[in-house]
């Protein structure tokens, strides 16, 4: 179990992390979400040890590894990270950088060996580093930081510069060999698919505070405000009585506020439905397409994902409906915090 | 209207810039100088027109500079009748300014007066590890031994060379005078070095102890008498200033000159009317035949110590002169 | 590379040719060996050894000095180590010659004081004083390095030795060997501590040759084999860095901070780092004080006036070429595919550098010799334009193997991204790339001004009419064993000097 | 209209780009798109001119820009480039970077002002660069590229380290920008999104070869092959016979293959629908579920995503379909060039 109390990072002019407490058990994965300038690498810097927090403890287990007045150095933490920069090493080349850590010079050639599969990247065993390709490099650090057998690995943008396709091979990979080898992981990234995929566990960062922790479908379905709900996906976020509209028989306070996802909404034939509406935007994105439409009326702008080859030109009149399986969430719009 | 004269020299300024001072202060001519202690022959083969006149610690390069067709015989009845015959060139190319012998010092205490005589005399087995001596190649053991080999044969000069090397305590290093010093540190007995060593050690509070400790032996005073090095001056082939530069030659063998160059220097006059410096007299007072600092000077012509050269070095290079003992 | 750039490059490298090609042409024309047969069946692979030997064990002897001094103040926190990082360079200041006379002197006067006239000695003591070039350069490197690289290796449990030993030293490499590559030529090349000390150099040799023996062709000869030694090393510092990676990617530029030692320890850096300075720079110092005190009565402000004043111009000036040469030179060789303008150039610099300092003065008194009978060729010899040519031919390869060093670890990138930001070379030189290597730089301005301040052999020969400097009024009184006023006159050209040493740390702006 | 014709680059051991032609109309954007280690960077750094190419050509309307005995400097190409791994300079703070390109100084300030604010980061504008956050480094590095008003942006995967929502407004105002500035573009990315959200034209390449180049739409519906399908998207490649058993009726050839994108199947009760299958594993991804389903019998496994509420569990019964709106692709299965 990974645990921090309080913890708290500040410079001169202002709060980097604000008062964080957050625990990840032992063997799961966690994921350090928010936006561009939260806080994720500076609290992974923390929990690595190569900053020390200004309050607050964090303890892995039974150990104390920091707290203002105690400091366990980041090499004798049992841990290793992988850096958003990467930070390989330019002598060496990538068998060099991946096999820097391992202790046992005889275990480094089959391990690297091994790593560098898993990774696909062993045709560039003996390349050096600075003419590889960004994903390239990024998987070298990925090798690097597995290569030590940490019990716990952080990784900052893992997979940043790397595809879908062979993103969605590596993350299972890497999870079964996380979960093989008991190793708590705690994955920075801006990206929530990667989150829903990897983790047990996501944490919202937000201006440096931790504004949700809950399981991944928790935090789609029943983010902590309106602010997670919108960073995890497109939203409609209608009061009760505007959602009625398109529900029309639930059971809705008019006064709250309701979280819509746009894929719960359904587009019917015009006068079908239970609502009329025009569309006002559409974006293709191949798996579906985001419709922005206006309720007949003065309503809100609704935002409809629709799957499927029909092409929804601006200006066309539809009907709508929320999913009958669908269950809007209510939202509590203040700050969590 | 020109009344500067560009002197070039390798001297050491201290010893001439009084002089030229003195000349200034004299004649009004303004003399501007250039001090190139190192490889003075090149400059004058580069850039033969730069200065009038040449002053020289070593005259053996206004022979090779003659050679090479870089002097202007100089025109001037006051040298030609001042100036006895051996210390001109004959062909009035250079003139020799001061001279001072390559002698020998000896310790006081380790060395008795009157057993040795020559040079010669250094290769005795007696000697066998006492002898100090700076780089056979530096120009003042060149010339000596030179001087030698014109003196006696070539093969003479070989047997010295060795005789030497035989006797040597130490590898040659360091200049006459730490020669001197080693004699004075019980390193070694006896060494080479030219005389005027002798008056500026004693002059200096640091080394009067080192010269003090040694005296100084004239050799081959029975035979044709020391070798010595000679210091001298030349006019260029610049016709910027020619009569000014005659001038100013003539004055460096004018009896005022000799005295500037030999207050400064310690060497020896060109001129017998010049009076000799009470530290000089003193010189040789242990050998038997020297008054008053009187010797006699082999004046053995500089073009044929120039012919013996390479020779000499070849030699060197065999017996492998410098090397650790 | 643009053409207008390659001829450019072409001309100027041949410029510093000149003075070997003139060489060459007197070696072998007419071609004249029998001299050097004779001299290499008696005493010349005496000269070699002794010279190789020399050579090697000054550059194995300052390497772990200056790289050592440069490891502990910048990596390490100790008693004085503000100081000491300062102080490191003293040694600097002193001609090396003169620290070899002291510590000649001071075996003869006191039993103690050990015997220095032997090449083992003399190596240590060339160390001692050389050392500095090393320390110099290779701390700038080490300065512009990124606690990155520790960081990474504590995420990998790996500590900050085997990662300084692993990747700070190695990313340093290049500095490490243009700063031995500069002390091995400067030893090579060294006439005055051979001939204080009596070695038989091939330096000293060529001197015997042209000033004993008059033999042009010999000395020519023998120069350009001395030459030839670090030419060998160019070449082996090619294949050191050939193929291998010294750049820092730039993004997050924060330099390690340093490491607090414990106790016993740190006073142990702080002796190791007070050693070399001590030896090198205090303990001869303090002689050349208590001589000065001597002459202190003879010490004429108005007299030195004039020597100040051209060793200040002559060392400026001589700063300010080089270092536009350098870094011509340099950003031509990194704007080449390949290391063959690179190498090509490093040669070129280290002939003109390796050969003895009398070859190139003579060289360049042949070359120039037709035009003194030009007025301009004339107004040329007669100001301290002559010389000024000469330093600047010879340490040019200071500035350029600073500047070279410290480009080595910049990432191509930032040329890269140089030229897509939409300006002018120029205007990225200037704004960017420049403050990049602003620590070599300035040790670059810093290591040709105090060279050439103490300059001895080039200002001799091509010395203009009325001319006097701080070194050669040293090297005279010196030479003719008055060591009170070569003291006096030494501790002038040390308050030159100084003053810039010991701003260094500030004008490198501490760390980035 | 920026224009390549075969252009090639090699190094000694391999081949990094392969006989590349493409066209890019002035004043629009294309995407380069492709796996990690594909070309993308070096395409753009040939474009740019920091490499030039062994053979072809690239023209930018009637100039020549490159060819193998031809090439103009990249600083006289009115281009600029935002560099994958930013390649900020780090003696100059955020300010000096973006300000660095604009010639004329008088028109700095305001201009640094308005790109700052467009891409949200005015409040670093004097902060150092070392320690900005990674999205932060990326958004100033694109800052630095628009300032100088190049003819031609090329961007090096510029915003693989900001989050969905910043991106999304990043997005829309760059392209507003772009459009405004009739700024031609060429963007590589490793995200389909991004490229679908963007662009006019998607280049695909593959190991160095350009294997599809289409608008985005044609791209994802009609591939060029079954890698390129698999590369946007979660794909089912059905024989005929295969897809026959979902949708009964339709006129399919047997042997033929077909794309069927998992969005374009609908779960229905057991025992409805088309065909009967069991879940084989599912994943959450918050706006849908990706459900792998083995049809009853020894059928292929087909990937549905699902959206809506509904938990399925893993061993669970559900009938299958083909949507009716559905337009299955027909893919031929050899590689494109
Ligand atoms: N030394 C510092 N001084 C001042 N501000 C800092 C410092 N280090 C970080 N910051 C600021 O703290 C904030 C958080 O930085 P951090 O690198 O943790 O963000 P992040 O969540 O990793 O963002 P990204 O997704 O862009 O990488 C940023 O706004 C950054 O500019
Ligand atoms: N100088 C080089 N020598 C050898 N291989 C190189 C060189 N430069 C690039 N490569 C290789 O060429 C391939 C393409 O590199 P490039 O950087 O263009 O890829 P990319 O598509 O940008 O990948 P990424 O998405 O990972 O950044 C990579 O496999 C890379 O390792
Ligand atoms: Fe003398
Ligand atoms: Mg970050
Ligand atoms: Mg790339």
């Amino acid at each position: 179990m990974l645990r921090g109390t309080a913890l708290t990072r500040a410079t001169r002019t202002r709060t980097i992390l604000n008062n964080l407490s957050f625990e990840v058990p032992a063997g799961t994965t966690a994921t350090v979400l928010g936006p561009s300038g939260s806080g994720k690498t500076t609290l992974l810097r923390l929990v690595m040890g190569l900053d020390r927090p200004d309050t607050g403890e964090l303890r892995l287990g039974d150990q104390l590894l920091s707290s203002p007045d105690r400091h366990v150095p980041p090499q004798k933490r049992g841990m290793s990270m992988v850096f958003q920069e990467f930070t390989l090493f330019p002598n060496l080349d990538v068998e060099g950088n991946v096999a820097f850590g391992v202790k046992r010079a005889r275990d480094a050639e089959t391990r690297v060996d091994a790593l560098l599969e898993l990774l696909e990247i062993s045709q560039l065993k003996h390349r050096r580093i600075d003419n590889l390709s960004g994903g390239e490099q990024q998987r070298v650090a990925l090798a690097r930081a597995l290569a030590v057998a940490p019990r716990v690995l952080l990784m900052d943008e893992p997979f940043s510069n790397i595809d879908a396709m062979l993103r969605q091979r590596l993350f299972e990979r890497l999870h079964s060999y996380l979960r093989a080898n008991g190793i708590t992981a705690l994955v920075a990234t801006h990206d929530h698919q990667e989150a829903f995929y990897f983790s047990d566990h996501i944490l919202v960062l937000k201006d440096g505070r931790l504004i949700d922790h809950n399981p991944p479908r928790r935090i789609y379905e029943q983010p902590a405000n309106a602010w997670v709900a919108e960073f995890f996906g497109d939203t409609n976020l209608l009061t009760g009585a505007e959602l009625g509209v398109l529900a029309p028989g639930r059971p809705l306070q008019p006064a709250a506020r309701y979280l819509v996802r746009p894929e719960t909404i359904e587009l019917t034939d015009p006068g079908s439905g239970a609502a009329a509406a025009t569309v006002a935007k559409t974006v293709y994105y191949g798996a579906y397409q985001e419709v922005r439409l206006r309720l007949e009326g003065t309503g809100p702008e609704i935002r409809v994902h629709c799957t499927g080859p029909k092409t929804l030109r601006v200006g066309e009149q539809v009907g709508l409906m929320l999913r009958t399986d669908a269950a809007p969430h209510p939202i509590n719009d203040e700050p969590a915090d | 209207a020109d009344t500067t004269v560009r002197v070039i020299s390798d001297r050491t300024p201290s010893h001439l810039e009084p002089l030229f001072e003195y000349y200034r202060t004299l004649t009004g001519v303004e003399i501007e100088s250039a001090f190139v202690d190192k490889g003075l022959i090149a400059r004058l083969q580069s850039r033969p027109t730069e200065a009038d006149l040449i002053i020289t610690k070593t005259a053996d390069i206004l022979e090779e500079a003659k050679q090479q067709r870089l002097l202007r015989p100089f025109d001037s009845s006051t040298i030609a009748a001042e100036l006895p015959a051996r210390f001109r060139d004959a062909d009035d190319a250079y003139i020799t300014l001061s001279y001072r012998p390559r002698v020998i010092f000896a310790s006081k205490e380790r060395v008795e007066p009157d057993s040795i005589e020559t040079y010669a005399d250094l290769t005795d087995p007696e000697w066998r590890g006492r002898i100090c001596i700076r780089s056979g190649y530096h120009n003042y053991n060149l010339s000596l031994l030179s001087q030698m080999a014109e003196d006696q044969g070539l093969p003479a000069a070989r047997a010295f060379i060795m005789g030497l090397h035989a006797n040597l305590a130490r590898r040659p290093k360091g200049n006459d005078r730490a020669q001197v010093r080693a004699i004075y540190e019980g390193e070694c007995d006896l060494s080479l070095g030219n005389s005027y060593y002798m008056p500026i050690m004693l002059a200096n509070p640091e080394q009067r102890a080192w010269g003090k400790a040694t005296y100084l032996i004239f050799p081959n005073q029975e035979s044709g008498g020391s070798y010595i090095m000679r210091g001298g001056a030349a006019l260029t082939t610049a016709n910027r200033n020619v009569p000014a530069a005659t001038q100013l030659l003539e004055f460096l063998v004018s009896n005022a000159g000799q005295e500037f160059i030999v207050n400064t220097t310690f060497e020896y006059p060109v001129r017998d009317d010049v009076e000799m410096l009470d530290s000089l007299r003193a010189l040789g007072n242990r050998q038997e035949g020297i008054e008053g600092g009187r010797f006699k000077a082999n004046f053995i012509p500089l073009d044929a110590i120039a012919a013996h050269r390479d020779a000499i070095v070849t030699i060197l290079d065999e017996v492998d002169f410098d090397s650790d003992r | 590379m643009s053409t207008l750039r390659r001829v450019l490059t072409g001309l100027a490298l041949a410029l510093f040719l000149a003075p070997a090609l003139l060489l060459l042409f007197r070696a072998t024309a007419p071609l004249e060996t029998a001299a050097l047969w004779r001299l290499a069946d008696t005493v010349l692979p005496g000269y070699v050894a002794t010279t190789v030997l020399l050579a090697a064990a000054a550059a194995m002897l300052a390497l772990p000095i200056g790289v050592g001094g440069a490891w502990l103040t910048t990596f390490f926190e100790f008693p004085g180590r503000r100081l000491l990082d300062s102080a490191l360079a003293l040694p600097l200041v002193l001609p090396s010659y003169l620290v070899a006379i002291v510590y000649r002197e001071l075996s003869h006067r006191f039993d103690w004081s050990p015997v220095v006239e032997s090449p083992p000695a003399a190596a240590f003591l060339l160390a001692l004083t050389l050392y500095p070039y090393i320390y110099m350069l290779t701390q700038a490197s080490f300065r512009r390095q990124t606690a990155g690289y520790l960081e990474a290796g504590w995420t990998l449990g790996v500590g900050r030795w085997r990662t300084t030993w692993q990747i700070l030293l190695p990313l340093a490499l290049p500095a490490m060997l243009l700063g031995v590559l500069l002390v091995v030529v400067e030893v090579v090349s060294d006439f005055g501590t051979a001939s204080a000390l009596g070695l038989r150099t091939l330096t000293i040799a060529v001197h015997r040759a042209w000033f004993s023996q008059y033999d042009q062709a010999l000395a020519a000869q023998l120069a350009l084999l001395t030459a030839l030694l670090p030419l060998l090393l160019v070449a082996a510092y090619g294949g050191l860095t050939q193929g291998r990676s010294f750049t820092t990617l730039t993004n997050r530029p924060r330099s390690p901070e340093r490491q607090h030692l414990s106790f016993s320890l740190a006073w142990l850096a702080a002796a190791a780092c007070s050693l070399p300075v001590l030896l090198g720079f205090a303990w001869p110092m303090l002689w050349l004080l208590a001589w000065a005190a001597e002459a202190i009565d003879r010490f004429r402000l108005r007299e030195l006036y004039g020597d100040l004043l051209n060793t200040l111009l002559l060392g400026i000036g001589t700063a300010a070429l080089t270092l536009l040469l350098g870094l011509f030179f340099a950003l031509t060789a990194r704007a080449a595919d390949g290391p063959h303008w690179r190498l090509g150039i490093l040669s070129v610099l280290s002939l003109t550098y390796g050969m003895p300092a009398i070859a190139l003065a003579i060289a360049l008194l042949f070359l120039t010799g037709w035009s003194y009978q030009t007025a301009g060729g004339a107004w040329l010899a007669d100001t301290l334009l002559l010389v000024l040519l000469a330093t600047t031919l010879r340490f040019t390869a200071f500035a350029s193997f600073s500047i070279e060093s410290g480009l080595a670890g910049v990432s191509p990138r930032l040329d890269d991204a140089l030229r897509c930001a939409g300006r002018g070379r120029l205007h990225g030189l200037l704004r960017v790339l420049l403050p990049q290597i602003r620590g070599p730089l300035v040790i670059a301005a810093l290591l040709v001004f105090v060279i050439t301040s103490k300059e001895l052999t080039l200002s001799l020969v091509l010395q203009p009419f009325g001319y006097g400097s701080l070194a050669l009024s040293i090297f005279r009184f010196a030479e003719i064993d008055l060591y009170p006023p070569a003291a006096l006159y030494t501790l002038s050209l040390v308050l030159v000097l100084i003053y810039p040493v010991l701003s260094l740390n500030r004008w490198l702006g501490g760390r980035p």
